[in-house]
């Protein structure tokens, strides 16, 4: 089912947006108007956001680990709440009690960044168990970091995934660290979409990460057997582009710059721009520019919306601790 | 409450938690049980006998031995609109979800402002006596209760039990569960046709009136609160039992009230002796009344060592109705 | 390397022993000599304790979880302690503090039985460590339920081996249940020892765990690699003919009674005898007889010990709280 | 004790502890470091800067995102021989490995009669304060320290925390050793030239003499409680202010013997406020100084929340030294 150009178009335009939205975030973390000690950019990673989560249908889920932004707005939701949360505002997502790493949207069935490595994922085998339970047609698609998968909540959540048939495309996010540490470092194997075998899932291979419609292809197939079958491990190979958090800085080493030339040779925009730019359409360059302009005026009015918002109110510190 | 009229019919603690969680999961659909050995094995503890027969495998679900996953998936299971009432074995075991308890159950609701809510009920067994040995014989549910954002319930007989899963399961927060496993046997009244019998969540319970002392315990020490409270009757000494019922939300009000009246007060629990309850009450009591202390409030708790198999060593760290009534001949 | 007949005959010496061990101290508990709650027998399952433990050197190590009687008599441990600590005296392996689920030797090198499901992984990760460390020529030998392997510390524990390619045996007993729970109801690939290539961890494949001697000979060469090249994964299939604590009932169906059937057909002290009837010593029959006196005679001993030693000092509930 | 003829240097808290592990490392080849990031990486606190440069991979070694493995392993490798300093990069992760902490290192020793030791140090970053929210936000140590079998650290300064790092290496028992992560770049002297500087285990310490009213702190809590000092001098408030240092083994004797004097006390940390360190001291102070008391005993602790992204809102529920100013008030 080949992707009209409209969708072609609104995919680059997102991977724009993302990539935009987060290089703006990083300037203002500099200039201290983004606070707090966390914040984690996935410059050079959108193309497994913005490919995998086209695939999915608006009534599926999407949870994922603390670098969120991006699946947030791939998700539908607005820049700007995105940025007033950062922001730590009232109007941001999480009303400013989250932050960067806790943006989440209820209606866009998108459950959330979640800090603690790997703690999100037991929380995606249930939210697939609750549609299952209710015979709902939905899958949950959960992203897993590549140091992720060495943790205890991976074996249990997949397994548990496995045991139930549960409707989960766990898709792991291979950007080859975990902060510092490579993943043949972390893993006794580094191939890690190997893993699935163990828990009865199917195992969907590695996928190029960089491409958009790559990731989109292999995810919507994950989907419809996921819908019907259960479980399926996908690993998509891609490449942070900055430190960790953006107050870390870049492990430097030779093998590390030889990497981040070859990944941003492929780069997620440039590929998909390659993608459409071969469909010959009339007025290419022209749309592709309006987009760039298009996403800088986004940007900003979301800056301006985080920057002109109220803060919470003191006794907000009291709220939402029970129901 | 229990009104005089009401019929009422005798039962053991666990019956009284079974029947409980039965007519929850008739009552709504949403309501399942998750856990090791939930179903087809009837429960380890046999809280679930039979329900796996009557409510088939999709709603009675054994799982894996894992902890993490099974408090974890019943977190995200709730968020989307389920109600699990999931099983850790033991207490001991939730040591392993305490991340997924802590973090996750407890704070979703607040962290994402409000947007999720979490309404889970994790039963735990819990305590000591049988010479489990170190591993297998906490109380720790003081380290549970620290945290904001989850309720921790404790039930000390078959009534409140009953009373107080039904209101946990119907109640949009997390709620820790814990069940005495040396009282699962106890034997107690429960309504004998009153499904909608809840105990309000957050309010503790005078168990006993007396004026000389006043006598606050949870679970386990209520029991050896209200059997010393006999002993020293016999000497004269009226004792006012005060049952905690939850450690959070904790309700003071009925201890502060008994304090002000007989300006004394033991506090006992099967827990460890260091960083209990029993200091935070102690710590709130004189904080709020000390102009109504008329003695030192004692602490009466495990000893504070891991538990040995020995069976004579191990009773001899345990609380008892005796140590009570030495406790409370201390500050009269 | 062919056994000599003496290796053979205190093989099935052993075997006999640790189940006239266990079905004596199962008669105990339920005349309350032997109190608690918890009391796991491994009736049934003996040739995976004996073939295994046999097949190491004096200087390696052992782990296990609760259902541990077998594993200290077969490490040396003489019998009468581990009674002893069963009925909780001073004179047990653990001064009567540990009790059945909790026996152990730091001389034999066998560093205990714990109930804790999956807990003693990561310590047999660590004991190899060390070993390792000092440049010791020692391997760990870590037994794991079939259930465990469902748990957090499996994936974890296993994992960290593969990465410091530590000398390890994670050695599965797989007993087909971990409670009243069947392994394809826990495991979402019931094929356990699959979950060795997750982990960069040579995969020995599954073995019966009904012959000492096949236990025995993969084990020998699952050191060899280890003590070379670093873990290995076997997963041995066999069964326990009891409930999964004395007290509980076995869990009653006709598949399992299939089961019960098969495997007592194969049961480890009879495929010994065969083995040691096919090498047609001249007074095998008699030997054998012989053997099943003397463990008569060295269980009541052992009884008889445990009977008559003392109770611990009141104070020691407090001593070894700390060093 | 430093001396006062002892030479001293001007460092950072991550430096001392950085040289007294360091130290340590040279001095025994059986001590080694492992955790996330503690090698290539430098330490995400750079507590280890370096080590990996000086020791090699074999000593300093990097694991995967394993809480429980981490924890775990180090047990054994401590049962076998070894004396390893783990680090778990934040406290809030050691929630995954509270089994591996509690059932296994702090109960090896006892459960096996002494058989095996588990000279073991766990190294965790502690605290908030910097919009870290709520999961990355925990001083949850009084979970820990509940249980009998570990040691409990918490250094309010350089000098304090390089000799408690030691001391806890060389110890035989398992430590678990926090770290205030606001606290790391804090200046003090530590010894220019002492490498067996060792401040006792489970002693805690006067870091302020006074005579009306006595400050009873750990970790940040103590700067809270000094801070407050010289605020109250201003008025002629004398304080006293306590360090306990350990909250295992808890050393509550100088605190004793300053209630005796003063008959006042507040107890100041940045834990949560319900069922924490202060509460036992209160309950134990009542208890053991009943008739000293002057005043009820007051606790300044966080507020009873998750903690918000928000800065304001995140300030708001922490403590400082207004609010030990007011509670002293409260007390004279
Ligand atoms: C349980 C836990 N341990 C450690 C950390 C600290 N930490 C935060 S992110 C991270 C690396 C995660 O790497 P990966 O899963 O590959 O995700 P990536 O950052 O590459 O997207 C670590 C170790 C944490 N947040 N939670
Ligand atoms: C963490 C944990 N969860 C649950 C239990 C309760 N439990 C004790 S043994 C057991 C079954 C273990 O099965 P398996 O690993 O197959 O070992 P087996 O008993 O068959 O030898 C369970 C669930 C426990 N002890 N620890
Ligand atoms: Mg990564
Ligand atoms: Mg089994």
């Amino acid at each position: 089912m080949a992707l009209k150009k409209d969708e072609l178009l609104s995919m680059y335009h997102e991977l724009v947006l993302i990539r935009r939205f987060e290089e703006r975030a990083g300037e203002l973390y500099a200039s201290k108007e983004i606070g707090g000690v966390y914040l984690h950019l996935a410059n050079g990673q959108e193309a497994v956001i913005t490919g995998a989560i086209h695939a999915l249908r608006e009534t599926d889920h999407v949870i994922t680990a603390y670098r969120d932004h991006g699946h947030a707005i791939s998700r539908g939701v607005d820049p700007k709440y995105v940025m007033a949360e950062m922001f730590g505002k009232r109007t941001g997502t999480s009303g400013g009690k989250g932050g960067s790493m806790h943006i989440a949207s209820k209606e866009h069935r998108f459950w959330g960044g979640y800090a603690i490595v790997g703690g999100h994922l037991p929380l995606a085998t249930g939210i697939a168990m609750a549609s299952h339970y209710r015979g709902d047609d939905e899958v949950t698609l959960s992203y897993i970091g590549d140091g992720a998968s060495n943790n205890g909540y991976f074996h249990e959540s997949l397994n548990l995934s496995g045991v139930w048939d549960l409707p989960v495309i766990w898709f792991i996010e291979n950007n080859f660290y975990g902060m510092g540490t490579a993943v043949e470092e972390a893993a006794g194997n580094p191939i890690l979409h190997e893993r699935a075998q163990g828990y009865g899932i199917k195992d969907m291979g590695r996928i190029d990460g960089q491409d958009t419609l790559e990731v989109y292809e292999v995810v919507q197939e994950a989907a419809e057997y996921a819908r019907e079958n259960g479980p399926v491990l996908i690993e998509a190979m891609t490449y942070r582009y900055r430190g960790h958090g953006v107050s870390d800085r870049l492990f430097e080493s030779d093998a590390r710059a030889d990497e981040m030339t070859q990944f941003k040779e492929r780069d997620p925009i440039t590929v998909m721009a390659e993608h459409i730019r071969k469909r010959d359409y009339v007025d290419t360059e022209a749309e592709l520019k309006r987009i760039h302009e298009r996403v800088e005026e986004e940007v900003e009015a979301a800056i301006k919306f985080a920057r002109e918002s109220a803060e919470p109110y003191p006794d907000e510190l009291y709220t939402h601790v029970y129901v | 409450m229990a009104t005089a009229t009401m019929e009422m019919k005798r039962t053991q603690m666990r019956e009284a938690l079974r029947s409980a969680l039965m007519e929850e999961m008739r009552r709504d659909e949403r309501v399942f049980v998750m856990g090791q050995e939930v179903g087809k094995w009837q429960g380890t503890h046999r809280v679930t006998r039979g329900f796996y027969e009557e409510f088939g495998p999709k709603r009675v679900r054994d799982t894996p031995i894992s902890e993490m996953a099974i408090a974890g998936s019943a977190v995200g299971a709730a968020m989307n609109g389920l109600r699990p009432v999931a099983e850790i074995m033991t207490i001991n075991f939730a040591f392993l979800a305490l991340d997924a308890i802590i973090n996750h159950a407890a704070k979703v609701h607040y962290m994402f402002n409000g947007q999720f809510t979490v309404p889970m009920v994790l039963r735990v067994a819990s305590g000591w006596g049988n010479q489990a040995t170190a591993t297998h014989s906490h109380t720790p549910e003081v380290i549970f209760a620290h945290f904001p954002g989850l309720y921790v319930a404790m039930p000390s007989n078959p009534l409140d039990a009953y009373g107080m899963l039904k209101a946990s399961i119907r109640d949009d927060n997390p709620v820790l569960f814990s069940e005495s496993i040396a009282m699962y046997s106890a034997i107690g009244e429960i309504p004998a046709d009153d499904p909608d019998y809840l105990v309000p969540i957050g309010k503790s319970d005078v168990k006993r009136e007396g004026s000389d002392v006043t006598i606050v315990g949870y679970a386990r020490g209520v029991n050896w609160a209200l059997d010393a409270a006999k002993e020293l009757a016999k000497d004269g000494v009226q004792a006012e039992v005060i049952d905690l019922r939850w450690l959070r939300p904790l309700d003071l009000e009925p201890v502060y009230n008994s304090f002000k009246k007989t300006n004394r007060c033991v506090i006992v629990e099967e827990a460890l002796p260091m960083f209990n309850v029993g200091a935070e009450i102690a710590a709130k009591l004189q904080e709020e009344l000390f102009d109504y202390m008329d003695a030192p409030i004692k602490r009466v708790a495990a000893e504070d060592v891991p538990l040995p198999y020995n069976a004579t060593l191990e009773l001899s760290a345990l609380p008892d109705k005796n140590k009570v009534v030495k406790a409370v001949k201390e500050v009269l």
